[in-house]
């Protein structure tokens, strides 16, 4: 173990893929002398040379071309430097990366990595700070993992490069200074699909994503100190989804809150209550609470983005709402 | 031109027009739905590029692909029962006319999504100059498809990563009802290669010497490592955009005139006229096409429907 | 009233509005001569000259195109030949279009149309036949329409036309040929926001859209064999939804079956049904079913795609579902 | 060049310089966050192009727009107070330094994506000619810029439908810490107007006289209906890309050998040599500049936070 930096877990998870198989390389805008602005690319340049490229500010073209790489057998990591601008490369990813191989009937494969932050922290303004984990979960053909420390960062990064389908990989600008504990293990993976339970709790489950997961752990502490015990669960990837994992939390408590940083409205949050409800109707002591941004773009001014994004008193509320309290 | 490339690429357009000839008829029949996209009157270009290609080298195509795919070494059987939606298609059934391919053979795949292909190709390119070896990759695509932000994103990356890719633009003058003129800022398209600093040349897309001659000046700077090229192919599709296609936007003097080019025509003359093929051979090889479009025939009508409890698989692969 | 075709509806309304306000003008691939591939434009080239114009393949430039000259004060109607094409212009849509007026607070306004078909029915396979509506409704900026019949379509479209907001027009390419009874008042609008009863019932409720809303009307009348009296509802705008003509429908049946052609996973559906999970918790005997497209990308085959979206039978299962029958 | 013009353009240099100072300033206080991109250097460009537009003509801008939203008649105190998110903000804290807009002014907004002002623009041109006014739309972006699909689609579509549309690139060498012969596939951008069949220029974006040559030339075709044009002016921004910039990839040499071309000395050694205006009207320039940015902090700083009760507001219109 060691403590490290997300960023830093990312970084050396990427440099240790690469030197492990020679068909990993990485793309992306400003990675190679920059090191990535966030610094996630940092050094691999000296290291793996033409393996690490900038590439000219064109997204669909380099995302494209990642595509094609895979295509011919290599296994491309492409970083954007914000996955807001997964928009300009939106056709790239939904219609070709997630849907060659079914339309090809299965006769090809793109092993390929589509990585870099989303979410608040940098005052960034409303077209690059989103949340838009949502999209890649409504098309099929992509897998969707979003982790919240440097360790699952790690590990989920590590199956996401070894993984033989097309992966979109959401980190959160506001973890890269986090640290925790990371395995040093080189084959340290964390499997998709695999909620982590964060908190064990009996009074109420809430599941959070990314950022939220800090904010779910603070909240909890506050209930506590009100007698209540929240159940944690941070599901990792939102697909594949962990929903049993959820579903026995909630049989348990009888209670769920779901928050995520994107939009409420059609956010990944209102298909998890879907899934819970379907399968824990009988159990459900009150509905399940949703918690997502204000339908709003996210503004600029810091007052105004904590007012549209959930903090610690809403998740605080939110469980007390389903306790009817 | 090597005789034995010269009969390849004569049997690959007899083929392909034989090919579309039965996908017309079988969809006039509604034995087959969906868009098809004839590319009959252009069946130079494919069957050229390609037979300067060898299985490990790979290309990206289009919508109207059927020519594509077969150059590069589909078998019509497969390729028919794949636009009649069967199990025993190229897909599956899954993907229809305009998603066949076959990486074995280094078809990356036709794409419905005009320009798509460009990119693609392009990675192909970067993965064959990342491991070093002399692989090219061929990229086919429309004049409306040159107006496309993929376009320029493709052939700027590619140059500036001096790529081993070919862009290959087949310029029949519409994109569906929309005349070049219309569409695109420049008579020849070829002349975006300025944008790019790379070579850029335009040509006659209905003569096999003209294609070849262009396609392998390409072809050795790409394997020398010295970059992309574009090449402009001039061409015309004799049919509308797709079956059913009102053509509004043309005469049938225009269509008539270019069917008076006809890339198949034009090139049993040079073969006649040198002696390479007498009539007999001619009749032979047609004899030859039409026999494997029948089998193929066979093969596709007498395949099963794709069965729908399977339908959910090779979402993922392992 | 006169009986008009889905396609021709829209037709008219187009003509009209661009008579009325010389504002109003359309762009897009293939409307001039050929007068859209579906034919929704025809005629209009002769009547309106330059103000219809044929595009370059170029979704993004003339997406864009559309919404400066909607800052500069003009109406613009954006046809997209497919609304799969939102892919390739999506940036426009979700990062300018959507965004703008709020970022710019509130200083500018982007009276614009983006309408063009979607959906199954000509075996155009995975990308040309897909249902796109969730993400319009996920990021806050748009209005989402969805008309699945002609009146509706003429009515709904006059509105958005007359909104001094962008707009998403989700028309349906197997609705085209359809034919209904048409208002012939110059001034008919149908406004946004108030969904439709198409059938009263009082056993379950079932909320469809789009080409599902027929669907859902065959399996009403087979459930009727039954003994089974169902509601259907046809929200005709998804963003504004207009819940509470749903909700008070709950109250009412206890029972919800929502049904759309769109992907099951992270459809509208997921949203709809949390939001009457929410609201009607204590009158749900069930909790509501969900049916969508299943979790692949549509394929080309017939036989395939019917195994992929709802069908009649599968609404008359989903009623029968959430009455434990 | 009319002495009124020519001061005009000294005064908003010498103002974009102090804002951006000031910007600078307050960052580094903490009073203000975000990402602050610095045009210091390249003043010359959105000066001297806004200097021949009306309010009626229209402008797109950039991440780096304050020179132009400035240029273009923004008022720098609420400029300065929605850099700091403050209600009183061109966008009441809602868009920051990278959305100011004021369209009664003709400026439709700067943009966080990079290109994504070059088709709103077109849209802007095309808005004038179905309206037949002889207004013009000018879109400012970058060398990077010019390499995104956008860009493509935007000046094909300016040039098919002849709009009257000006491309004015600031190739400032770098996007981020990526060099313009890393990304870009020719030496000069404007190179690229041969694939849109326009007139393309290159200029010394640091001479305010060589910028209003072509810029004139440009905005005379443009308003007579001929058509788009692109502009390429050479500059450099003085500042790391954002602030806190570790600035790898370049030196400290060459960022002062081009302090040394100075628009804003250069235009003074240029009216004291010529006699336009002596060393004191220089120090009153300077003093007003100072003044009005002194007085822009101060509203500014002292305006309220904006009311979060309201964040819900404008999200649509009526
Ligand atoms: C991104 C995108 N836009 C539009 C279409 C619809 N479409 C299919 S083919 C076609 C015309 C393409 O013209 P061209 O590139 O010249 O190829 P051709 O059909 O002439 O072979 C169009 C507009 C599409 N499939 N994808
Ligand atoms: C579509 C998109 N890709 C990437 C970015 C991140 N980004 C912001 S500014 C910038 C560099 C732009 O370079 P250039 O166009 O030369 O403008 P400059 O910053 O030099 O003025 C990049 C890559 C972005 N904002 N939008
Ligand atoms: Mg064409
Ligand atoms: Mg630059």
């Amino acid at each position: 173990m060691s403590v490290k930096k997300y960023a830093v877990a990312i970084r050396d998870v990427i440099a240790e893929e690469m030197r492990r198989d020679k068909d990993v390389f990485i793309i992306g805008e400003d990675i190679a002398e920059q090191g990535g602005i966030f610094g996630c690319t940092r050094g691999l340049l000296d290291e793996f040379g033409g393996r690490v490229r900038n590439t000219p500010i064109s997204e669909a073209g380099f995302v494209g071309a990642g595509i094609g790489a895979a295509l011919a057998g290599m296994r491309p990591i492409v970083e954007l430097m914000y996955m807001d601008f997964t928009y300009v490369a939106m056709d790239m990813i939904l219609n070709q990366a997630a849907k060659l191989r079914y339309m090809y009937g299965g006769k090809a494969s793109i092993p390929m990595v589509i990585r870099g932050q989303q979410g608040i922290g940098r005052g960034n303004a409303g077209t690059h700070s989103q949340s838009l984990e949502a999209f890649f979960v409504h098309i099929p053909g992509l897998k969707v993992a979003m982790p919240s420390n440097a360790a699952d960062a790690a590990g989920l990064l590590r199956t996401a490069i070894r993984d033989n389908n097309p992966i979109m990989f959401f980190e959160h600008k506001a973890l890269y200074a986090s640290s925790c504990e990371v395995p040093d293990d080189p084959d340290f993976t964390v499997p998709f699909g695999k909620a982590s339970v964060v908190r064990p709790g009996s009074d109420v489950t809430v599941i959070a994503t990314s950022l939220m997961v800090s904010r779910a752990l603070e909240a909890a502490e506050k209930l506590a100190s009100e007698g209540i015990n929240a159940e944690i669960i941070d599901p990792r990837t939102v697909l594949p989804l962990d929903i049993d994992t959820i579903v026995d939390s909630v049989k348990k408590t009888g209670r769920a809150v779901i928050v995520h940083e994107a939009h409420k409205t059609g956010g990944v949050g209102a298909e998890i209550a879907s899934q819970i409800t379907e399968k824990a109707f009988k159990y459900l002591d009150a509905p399940v609470e949703r918690l997502g941004a204000k339908a709003c773009t996210l503004p600029f001014s810091l007052v105004l983005e904590d007012a549209v994004v959930p903090g610690v008193d809403n998740i605080v509320e939110g469980a007390k709402t389903v306790l009817y309290k | 031109m090597e005789k034995k490339r010269m009969l390849k690429i004569y049997h690959d357009m007899l083929v392909i027009r034989r090919f579309e000839e039965k996908a017309l008829k079988l969809f006039e029949e509604n034995k087959l739905r969906g868009s098809v996209h004839l590319t009959i009157g252009q069946e130079a270009v494919p069957t050229t590029v390609c037979s300067n290609l060898g299985d490990d080298d790979y290309i990206t195509s289009t919508h109207r692909g059927h020519g594509h795919c077969i150059a590069k070494g589909a078998e019509p059987d497969k390729a028919l029962a794949e636009l009649m939606g069967k199990a025993t298609g190229y897909c599956g059934g899954r993907g229809g006319s305009m998603h066949i391919a076959d990486v074995t053979k280094g078809n990356l795949g036709a794409n419905a999504i005009v320009g798509a292909g460009i990119p693609i190709a392009t990675g192909a390119g970067l993965a064959a100059q990342l491991r070093g070896t002399d692989q090219v990759a061929v990229t086919f695509f429309g004049d409306g498809a040159s107006n496309e932000g993929v376009f320029h994103e493709g052939l700027n990356l590619a140059s500036v990563w001096k790529l081993p890719v070919i862009f290959v633009c087949e310029n029949n003058q519409f994109g569906i009802s929309t005349h070049v003129s219309i569409s695109t800022s420049v008579e020849d398209i070829a002349v975006r290669a300025k944008a790019y600093n790379i070579p850029g040349t335009v040509v006659d897309g209905n003569d096999i010497f003209a294609v070849d001659k262009a396609f392998k000046k390409a072809l050795v700077r790409a394997r020398k490592g010295e970059g992309p090229s574009l090449i402009e192919c001039k061409t015309y599709r004799w049919y509308g955009h797709w079956t059913g296609d009102p053509e509004v936007y043309r005469t049938r003097e225009e269509v008539e005139e270019w069917k008076r080019k006809c890339p198949i025509k034009r090139l049993e003359k040079y073969m006649l006229d040198e002696g390479v093929m007498d009539q007999a051979g001619i009749d032979a090889a047609h004899a030859e096409a039409d026999r494997i479009i029948a089998e193929a025939e066979d093969f596709a009508i007498n395949s099963p429907e794709p069965d729908p409890t399977h339908v959910l698989d090779n979402v993922y692969c392992d």
